[in-house]
């Protein structure tokens, strides 16, 4: 069994337009970037996103968002300190939004993952968030039904993987990225390093290789906070649209 | 005839042996306590199945000499196992995560009655006694391919392949395949459709055996396991 | 008047030093990004208080030094932070199930209103924009104790201690205190139950700058912060 | 923060007549053999247990339900190599059962723990376990409505905590003893080892100390099969009744 992928480009080509995919990080610890790029780079279009943000600046999610890939976004929290890409969309129109809580949305991947079609959380209730959804009470409090989110592809980014996509993750990078890895049909990950077999300890894997598909390793990723402090733009100004190799 | 039936019937090692060669490399796959868990000695070479345990392990293989054994590294039979290179440890939550949310490939059972729409009876003979379910019941909602492995009669000579389970139910229409001492029955449109029959067994004979009709699609073939 | 209030009003360093010293030692503590956030800074000698983030990260302590910022070491408000001894790292299911399970203490949010059943209102102008929740609705709904610090009024001037929350609702009745930049108000039996007030102000002016009745159950003690 | 506590007996001395009290454990694998002991000395009774099994030959839960302490089980899988403490007081009608599929129980004691008060499972549709129960169609298929599982109390094994209440795990005798520490209004834990605040690695705390109240060493637990084995009994005949202390 070899799940490792030799290029960023063939780990996301099975990505068409009208996918549903869950990006992992919360803003940019965590987030797969070179996989977004390389997302980017395919074309695909009319593309829903689940992800925590909605991007920051002109690299990443924002980019995908700016070249107008994204026809919806699932999300908790829409605001960065450049959100202009999501903004300047949103407000015209031309990307639809579904709020949801945080809490909400983590246990709704988990669900989606897990097999629990629905479940039902306190959060939200009494609120506009909750309107059109079931209601009940158990033991005298109400509760607001929620539905699991599943997607076609997850795109996320640990930093080890093995070959059979044992995952470990670095500091709070963690985030969504266990959970999406879970809920879609066809898990493609970045890792910061491919080791061997055995090189991690079974005790604390996180994300055992079961789900995940495609692992791809980009030695030393760039971080979404660095390049927007330098003003980074994808796909780069003046230069052609090419592939995104591994390790570039 | 139920004499006759002995000397040519699969041992449940054959059984085991003829379910291992459909286990495709690569896939994750679930062998339920006692009998199914025979089936992991026979991967065919060349392929690499994953096994899972519904305690919280993933990558287990044999088990350890006698005397060798950690009481923490055990199977959902309790049965002490030894790790493979890229196991893994999660708790029961994450464990069954795995299970109902589809992502382990096969799930191999035992079973007390099959019927042709795919319902499993396998936990309870309904008779008092003291029920024990364990994860059997997520096992067979949850698992891409449910896959049973049984004789094909009881010891007292009853069908265990039914039109019907009077036996409380595991599951609803949840097994695709099974695997008896005669032969190899795929469920497909709520019926039993043959596929390979021992050649020592006529058609009528396998039919008097079976509680429900046996269907047939394309060619019957032999069912051929070697001795061991 | 309004003038006159900025002159003796707490600045936001001394609401969130008021609001620190409530937190007990051993406590559990969620900060709203933001404001809320410069609580930590206050925690009185002698307790601790273990601060937990939603995105996957318990016992974080302050920011680091410039240019020493590891971004994968966050918190909610994506500011660099450190570890402390004893700190974990979790998925965002792991941390919101501490947080709806009722495992955190104390919660301490910003506010756009507040009403005397304890509604809060966070999140949403109602104005069109954006909208953008985050954590804040199942902060309100899962931990223990859920307080609020913010000024008293609006910049223009309007209450937000208020009998109805006009504003989009973050939650039904979960606010049990209020540190405002004037006093120190419970949330009980669906009232306002004013506790501590600062000396400068009296009863009158107080409540004509609040939006619904201000109860008095034993005494109101003065409202006293150090300078900061 | 110190969440260490001297003894067995002062760990569980606050568990009282009629608690609910989940027992981590699967088989005797990650089973607390002497928090069990410890709580058999303090004479509680009418206790609601909850535990994959019912257990085995006459020390651990075995040795509580043959002592006639448990009023009520919720378990997956009563039987055993030597089921006989539970077998007979469940034949002879003075023990309630309730059985709940092994990932149902696992489910619903997890849901307790994240504030989940119900959900929906496939497992079950169409059995009599399910009798009862609330049965709703998401996307063309039945599922069942299962409820939360909290507990007054949680006893479980780890093998390193530290003071604030971190754990780290053995093998497969993680199990539900993660699961069971969210549930509890009270969580104790015996441990292999204590460890300075700082030694477990924060990548790879599985059970943060949020979820736990006491932690007690006892360095070399004893392992319910080898004891099994030896034909051990609990309480140990001809001796005294007597508080089990820690490390002992």
């Amino acid at each position: 069994m070899n799940k490792i992928q030799s290029s960023l480009s063939e780990a996301v080509s099975q990505i068409k337009d009208g996918a549903t995919v869950m990006i992992g990080g919360f803003g940019g610890s965590g987030a797969p970037l070179e996989l977004i790029h390389a997302l980017i780079d395919t074309g695909a279009k009319d593309l829903t996103i689940v992800n925590n943000n909605a991007g920051n600046g002109d690299v990443g999610l924002a980019a995908l968002i700016r070249e107008a890939r994204v026809s919806k976004l699932i999300c908790s929290f829409p605001r960065s300190a450049d959100p202009k890409a999501f903004s300047e969309r949103y407000l015209a129109g031309k990307i639809e939004l579904e709020i949801v809580p945080q809490g909400t949305l983590a246990e709704r991947i988990r669900a989606g993952g897990a097999g629990i079609p629905a479940f039902y959380t306190p959060t939200s209730f009494g609120t506009e968030v909750a309107e059109g959804k079931p209601v009940e009470k158990f033991e005298g409090r109400s509760y607001v039904q929620e539905r699991w989110l599943k997607a076609d592809f997850s795109i996320i980014k640990a930093f080890k993987g093995d070959a059979m996509g044992n995952l470990i993750y670095r500091m709070a990078g963690r985030n969504f990225n266990p959970l999406m890895a879970m809920a879609a049909k066809h898990t493609i990950v970045q890792v910061n390093h491919v080791v061997e077999l055995g090189a991690l300890d079974p005790e604390t894997i996180v994300t055992p290789g079961i789900f995940v598909n495609s692992v791809v390793e980009v030695s030393n990723p760039q971080q979404e906070e660095i390049l927007n402090r330098e003003g980074a733009y994808y796909p780069p100004l003046n230069a052609p649209l090419s592939n995104n190799e591994a390790g570039a | 005839m139920s004499e006759q039936l002995n000397s040519i019937k699969l041992s449940n090692a054959q059984i085991a042996w003829r379910a291992a060669q459909d286990i495709e490399d690569g896939e994750y796959v679930n062998l339920g306590i006692g009998f199914p868990e025979m089936v992991a000695k026979f991967q065919p070479e060349g392929r690499e199945a994953i096994f899972h345990t519904e305690n919280g392990l993933l990558g287990f293989g044999q088990a350890p000499k006698e005397g060798e054994e950690d009481w923490d590294l055990i199977n959902a039979g309790k049965k002490a196992v030894t790790l493979k290179p890229g196991a893994s440890f999660f708790h029961h939550a994450d464990s069954f995560a795995m299970v109902r949310g589809g992502h382990l490939d096969v799930a191999i059972l035992g079973a007390y009655q099959v019927a042709q729409n795919g319902d499993l009876a396998n936990w309870s003979t309904g008779k008092g006694g003291i029920p024990a379910v364990g994860g059997a019941m997520d096992l067979v909602n949850g698992v891409k391919k449910v896959a049973v492995i049984t004789d094909h009669i009881t010891k007292k000579g009853h069908p265990k392949l039914v039109e019907t389970c009077s036996m409380p139910l595991t599951g609803v229409g949840c097994v695709t395949r099974v695997y008896t001492s005669l032969a190899v029955i795929d469920i497909k449109d709520a019926q039993f459709v043959l596929r390979e029959k021992l050649a020592d067994i006529s058609m009528d004979d396998l039919q008097s055996f079976t509680g429900a009709k046996l269907h047939i699609e394309n060619d019957v073939t032999d069912l051929i396991v070697p001795q061991l």
